[in-house]
């Protein structure tokens, strides 16, 4: 019964050489609310953790000219004590709200949950929906992926051997815009979504819907952006009739399992009901906004 | 004097099935409940031991454990049913 | 196996310890330091018996490694009452029958003074969510969040 | 024996306050001891290997990769341990087989549902025996499983023992099955009596398993010398039963094992039978050191005692004007791998709060791939109950009867007979129902998608053996040692009732949980009896004190102790006759103690009768969201018959915990088993019981009926309170969306495929 070998560098170009050079299971660990879980039930038994917590990018949030750039491996919770974030991306934060516990927010991270590629996890959608972009550090330097590229399948993410998401850029808000995130639990908390829908729409001086994205979780092997429900809202008034079509479009692009948590019939109609409830929350954001 | 009025002794239709023949009623004399066990274990032996050990009492209604000194009185009801325990 | 030496500071007192890398912080209080009154429920982080504070911030201790604490404060129920008095929280919960078996009852206290240094007056729904990620399976939380409502007050109040 | 005085209303001082429990502040600041928190030097750490298979026969075990791991001290398997003879000993209701007991705590001949102990290794480190595990080497045939009780029951069905024969049927069946045992009570003649019934509603409905959840996994201690004695240091609802079930089980005489009482973190029924405590005790009798034993949450899914999973049917009818006049009721119990499901309790309880001539009801005790059912919070009735009292709601609707008055109308009182047998001897039912009808919530309107439910309830409540020891130290401060867990403020009741019947203040008096050497037996904290009947245990051992008391004050002024009364604490001439003294204190008296005799101290032991039944009747509002079948709780009241409250606090919390726990049995909680008979929702993320956030704050009415057996009225107050709520809420949502659940539980999407089905048609 070997330990672990648990380091901590200070960089990211540093993690990435300690990932893409370890013997044997590398694990990144930043909040490790599911890492550690994962690792006392012996579902992964890491021979290297590489901690990022002394990373300074990873650990902080930057605004320049309006865009967002979100460390990876901060504590939700210190992102919803973020005012000027809130303001800007409620429907993250209704998201980023629902990870877990105050307690598992202090620890888990942003990045941690968009990496573990569950179909479930809460911020994603918001995120897919929110244009956000994921900033990936690797043996070969940097590049930029959008989040609903990200997960390809259940734990199953697009990096590369030896690759780190460091941080997320969320694009400028426009004006006239606004996002909610809703998901399904049968607990008000401690739960894992069922369903979960992000919806971010931008309207026009008249009112009327000018973009849209909307991000879907647990209804598929992974998160998915849906642009048959976007396409539902753009050019209208975002009225009863638009929402209808809004959720036959994401019930439409439901291919979910049967599991402990819920059936496909259930995640089929809940995805449309809650779609239609987040867009106009949506909407209310965005006329508040104006 | 006149002898006192007896007791009836009441048993559960499984309990009697499986102790007494199918025979649910018995009258004995009144006194202490002692008495009504060492008249039951008479007419059954090895009856006593068994209501002992697997009942509890109720004396018109009132529920109470297997107690030798517990009172019986004249014309009272006696029924053992299946102990009472639980969570 | 090399052990990891540690050097922290717990409940405001510097201590040092060694543990495996693999070894949660919950396993290191309770198991290398004697500190038995955080509790293990889950170790999933699906309670909040193990609820301590790590640098101020309120966390399941099942989830935090006992290296990741080095250089780091920590909080645990230990070091709740000050002095010779129990803390406002410790005494409401005792006057409110606010504990039944208490063995909840440690991460409840960790937990709830995290929310009132946060929010000294929250309403009794923010204090249901706050307290959400506290399992209690005897009281139904009815007296649990009328203590801590009763303990803001009096703290608001001093 | 002393006999009882009658409740007389006097005034009291103590009993009825609320005062903070004696062992509070250790509770607040981290420094209580419970199952885990103990350690010994040389201790060793235990972890138990389970079954992967639901149902497979163990053809060889071998342990010698294990043995070669550096710190590993002991591996057992069940072979360790000492055969027994297989028959059901004690009381029909709870009889103990322990043939099945040892190969329930370690597997023989097959494992029986995952999570199956099979082995258990001792090391010197957590983290060395989780290894250690790993290299055990288990040979198993896998069998076909079953896990649901109506397949269990089918004739093809697989059989867990192949020579089980349905007990309880006359003739005995010569086919074996899984049908453990079945039992009847009649009453009257419920087939004929239907015929004259107005309205007959039948119904059939499914219960799913659900586990008590108490937050602390069991954990002990234990030590086994070379001398053959023994201690063990145990969280539990009762040590003195732990005591008896580990020593039987190692072969030591009950007096060579002493059982230290931890402080338990809840229990619920599900501590009152053991599972690590004779592990850890073979492992240290192996090793010749101290071993430690610590279940995961998921242990404690997979391998403890949830209560039964259920299929009934159940028939009633009714005349047009509300009277009941026949029942039928058919309740088929998982009892999960081993015999002894609380189906008994289930038939007793169905129709107890009514008056009805002709009741028939049926019990079925089934064994299934799953671990075994334990006791949880008057276990049986809860689950009968769903069923009963969701179809006296179809049939007050049938008759358009308010379902309050429909229960009041045939409300047992003192006198009713019951279907189980004796005569009802205490009232207290129709008083929880007429304090409901009285309730300014009952008659609010409801908005859009919200309902409202009424359902009732029925306990026995326990008494039995229980003792005492109370001490006066010269300081005049009292001590009361009595060997009843403490699981919910009972120290608190004791020292309040004991104050209460010397006269002395609350803080006078000091209540602890003595261990198995230092006071005699004390059955389980369980059905309700703590208050009761150790509380008469305590009473009668401070009526005893003061006997001594007054016999010393008549030594002091030379007198006749005929000539010393006490009253309110203190030891005063009976008349001008007898002397002109001052009134002799506690505290003067105890100063005298070497003098007059000697310590002060006095024991009792009672075997308590007379306890009184716990009615209870509630209703709560919700709302439906109708787009996704999520249930919200906007009002719970519930009404329960307390006989008389010692310490309130502790009895509302009784009642809201309760309802709490109902709550969740109602709307989410269930097992779920995948195909492999593999539980796929071990852990408290996926077995779901209610969060803060999840509940409004409940309106608890206590009904005051004292009961006149015991010396301040007490009845028990800890179970009833969860028999109505699954049925309240079931009636609450048919009332809000017009839509009948029968099965729980009732979860977001059963219930939405439900509403859509039921739109569909």
């Amino acid at each position: 019964m070997s330990d672990i070998r648990f380091e901590t560098p200070a960089t990211a170009e540093a993690a990435v050489a300690l990932l893409a050079g370890a013997t044997g299971t590398a694990k990144l660990l930043a909040g490790g609310t599911d890492l550690l879980i994962q690792m006392r039930g012996g579902m992964v038994e890491p021979a290297l953790l590489v901690s990022v917590k002394n990373i300074a990018e990873m650990n902080m949030i930057a605004t320049h000219a309006g865009e967002f750039r979100i460390g990876a491996s901060m504590s939700c919770m210190a992102l919803i004590e973020n005012a000027d974030f809130v303001a800007a991306w409620p429907g993250v934060i209704d998201a980023v709200k629902l990870i877990g516990s105050v307690q598992v927010k202090g620890r888990a991270s942003v990045g941690g949950n968009v990496c573990n590629a569950s179909p479930a996890a809460d911020s994603v959608p918001a995120l897919i929906a929110a244009g956000a972009r994921a900033v990936i550090a690797g043996p070969d330097g940097r590049r930029e992926l959008a989040v609903e590229q990200l997960g390809i399948g259940p734990g199953r993410n697009a990096l590369a051997r030896g690759e780190i998401v460091t941080s997320f850029i969320l694009p400028r808000r426009p004006a006239r815009s606004g996002d909610a995130y809703l998901r399904f639990t049968p607990r008000t908390e401690m739960d894992i979504a069922v369903v979960g829908v992000g919806v971010n729409i931008t309207l026009d001086e008249r009112g009327v819907c000018c973009a849209a994205r909307v991000g879907l979780g647990a209804v598929a092997e992974r998160a998915l952006l849906v642009p048959e429900a976007a396409a539902a809202l753009v050019g209208t008034a975002v009225d009863d009739a638009a929402l209808a079509r809004l959720a036959g479009a994401a019930s439409a692009a439901c291919r979910p399992i049967d599991d402990k948590r819920g059936t496909k019939a259930f995640r089929i109609k809940v995805a449309g009901v809650l779609a239609r409830r987040a867009a106009e929350i949506a909407k209310q954001r965005a006329l508040e906004a104006s | 004097m006149p002898p006192a009025q007896p007791a009836r002794v009441v048993l559960t239709t499984g309990f009697s099935q499986r102790h007494t023949g199918g025979v649910k009623e018995f009258s004995v004399e009144p006194g202490t409940l002692r008495g009504v066990i060492k008249a039951m274990d008479a007419r059954f032996p090895g009856l006593g031991d068994i209501l002992e050990e697997e009942t509890t009492v109720a004396i018109d209604g009132e529920i109470h454990e297997v107690v030798y000194s517990q009172p019986i009185r004249p014309g009272c009801e006696v029924f053992f049913l299946p102990k009472i325990e639980s969570g | 196996m090399a052990k990891h030496h540690v050097t922290t500071t717990i409940n405001g007192n510097p201590v040092e310890y060694l543990c495996e890398t693999r070894q949660t912080l919950l396993e290191v209080l309770r198991d290398e330091l004697d500190m038995t009154g955080t509790k293990e429920g889950c170790g999933t982080g699906d309670c909040g018996a193990c609820s301590v504070t790590l640098d101020g911030r309120l966390v399941c201790s099942c989830l935090v490694l006992g290296v990741e604490a080095a250089g780091k404060a920590v909080g645990t129920i230990e070091g709740m009452a000050e002095g010779g008095g129990l803390h406002v929280l410790q005494r409401k919960f005792l006057e409110h029958a606010a504990l039944q078996c208490g063995i909840c009852t440690p991460g409840f206290l960790v937990a709830a003074r995290s929310l009132l240094e946060a929010n000294p007056d929250p309403s009794e729904e923010e204090v249901r969510y706050w307290l959400a990620g506290n399992l209690c399976r005897c009281t139904g939380y009815q007296k649990i969040i009328e203590a801590v409502l009763d303990a803001a007050r009096e703290m608001r109040e001093a | 024996m002393l006999t009882r005085t009658k409740d007389e209303e006097k005034t009291l001082k103590v009993v009825g306050t609320r005062p903070v429990r004696p062992d509070g502040e250790p509770k607040v600041t981290g420094l209580a001891q419970y199952g885990a928190d103990f350690s010994l030097p040389g201790m060793l750490w235990a972890k138990i290997l389970r079954s992967p298979h639901a149902h497979a026969r163990i053809r060889a075990i071998d342990a010698s990769r294990a043995l070669a791991l550096p710190g590993v001290k002991a591996v057992i398997t069940g072979a360790d341990f000492m055969e027994q003879p297989f028959e059901y000993v004690g009381p029909e209701r709870v009889a103990v087989n322990y043939w099945h007991m040892t190969r329930n705590i370690m597997a023989r001949e097959k494992a029986l549902y995952e999570g199956h102990a099979v082995a258990a290794v001792a090391a010197v480190s957590p983290a060395v025996a989780a290894a250690a595990l790993k290299l055990i080497d288990v040979d198993y045939e896998v069998l076909p499983h079953v896990i649901d009780v109506d397949a269990a029951m089918a004739p093809d069905a697989p059989l867990l023992f192949e020579d089980m024969i349905t007990r309880g049927v006359e003739p005995a069946p010569t086919r074996p099955s899984n049908v453990s045992k079945q039992i009847d009570f009649r009453l009257g003649d419920a087939d004929a009596a239907f015929a004259a019934a107005d309205e007959v509603v039948e119904m059939s409905f499914k219960t799913a398993p659900v586990h008590q959840g108490y937050i602390e996994p069991h954990a002990c201690l234990a030590r086994i010398g070379a001398d053959g004695q023994g201690e063990l240091w145990s969280a539990s609802q009762g040590h003195f039963v732990v005591r008896a079930y580990t020593a039987k089980l190692l072969g030591m005489e009950i007096g060579n094992l002493l059982v230290h009482p931890a402080e338990i973190g809840g229990g619920f029924g599900g501590k009152t039978v053991i599972y690590v405590e004779p592990v850890a005790a073979m492992l240290s009798r192996k090793t010749g050191h101290p071993v430690k034993i610590m279940m995961s949450r998921e242990d404690v899914f997979r391998a403890t005692g949830p209560t039964s999973g259920a299929s009934m049917t159940v028939r009633i009818g009714v005349k047009k004007d509300g009277r009941i006049v026949a029942a039928r009721g058919v309740f088929r119990f998982q009892a999960g791998a081993f015999p002894g499901s609380p189906v008994m309790n289930a038939c007793m309880c169905a129709f107890a709060p009514y008056d009805i001539a002709n009741v028939h009801t049926t019990g079925y005790d089934v064994v299934c791939n799953r671990p075994k059912a334990a006791a949880y919070r008057a276990p049986g009735s809860p689950i009968s109950a769903f069923a009963v009292e969701s179809v006296l709601d179809v049939l007050a609707g049938k008759i358009g009867m308010d379902p309050l008055a429909l229960r009041l109308k045939n409300a047992a009182r003192t006198g009713t007979q019951t279907a189980y047998g004796p005569k009802h001897a205490h009232d207290g039912y129709a008083e929880t129902v007429e304090a409901l009808m009285k309730h300014p919530a009952y008659k609010l309107p409801l908005g859009r998608n919200q309902g409202r439910g009424v359902a009732s309830g029925y306990w026995f409540n326990g008494g039995g053996e229980s003792a005492a020891t109370v001490h006066i130290n010269e300081d005049g401060s009292v001590v009361i040692a009595t060997g009843s867990m403490d699981i919910g403020g009972s120290r608190a009741s004791m020292a309040m009732m004991a104050a209460e019947t010397l006269g002395v203040p609350y803080e006078k008096v000091r209540s602890t949980v003595a261990d198995t050497g230092s006071v005699g037996y004390n059955h389980v904290t369980g059905g309700s009896r703590v208050t009761y009947a150790t509380g008469i245990a305590v009473v009668d051992a401070c009526r005893k004190i003061i006997d001594d008391l007054r016999g010393r004050a008549a030594q002091i002024w030379d007198v006749n102790p005929s000539g010393v009364v006490w009253e309110e604490g203190h030891a005063r001439p009976a008349s001008a006759e007898v002397g002109d003294f001052a009134p002799l204190s506690l505290k003067a008296i105890a100063a005298k103690r070497a003098v007059t005799g000697g310590p002060i101290v006095a024991e009792a032991a009672v075997n308590a009768g007379g306890m009184a039944p716990g009615f209870a009747t509630q209703f709560c509002d919700v709302e439906v969201d109708p787009e996704t079948g999520a249930v919200k709780i906007l009002r719970f009241v519930a009404a329960q018959d307390v006989g008389r409250a010692i310490h309130p606090s502790y009895v509302e919390g009784q009642i809201q915990g309760a309802v709490a726990q109902g709550i969740g049995w109602a709307l989410n909680e269930e097992y779920i088993y995948d195909k492999n008979g593999r539980l796929s929702n071990a852990g408290f993320l996926d077995y779901r019981i209610p969060v803060a956030s999840d509940l409004p704050s409940f309106d608890v009415v206590m009904v005051a009926v004292p009961n006149p057996n015991h010396p301040f009225g007490v009845k028990g107050v800890g179970e009833v309170g969860i028999v109505p709520p699954m049925a309240a809420i079931a009636n609450a949502i048919q009332q809000a969306t017009g839509t009948r659940m029968t099965e729980l539980p009732m979860s977001p999407p059963r219930l939405l495929a439900a509403l859509d089905s039921a739109e569909g048609a």
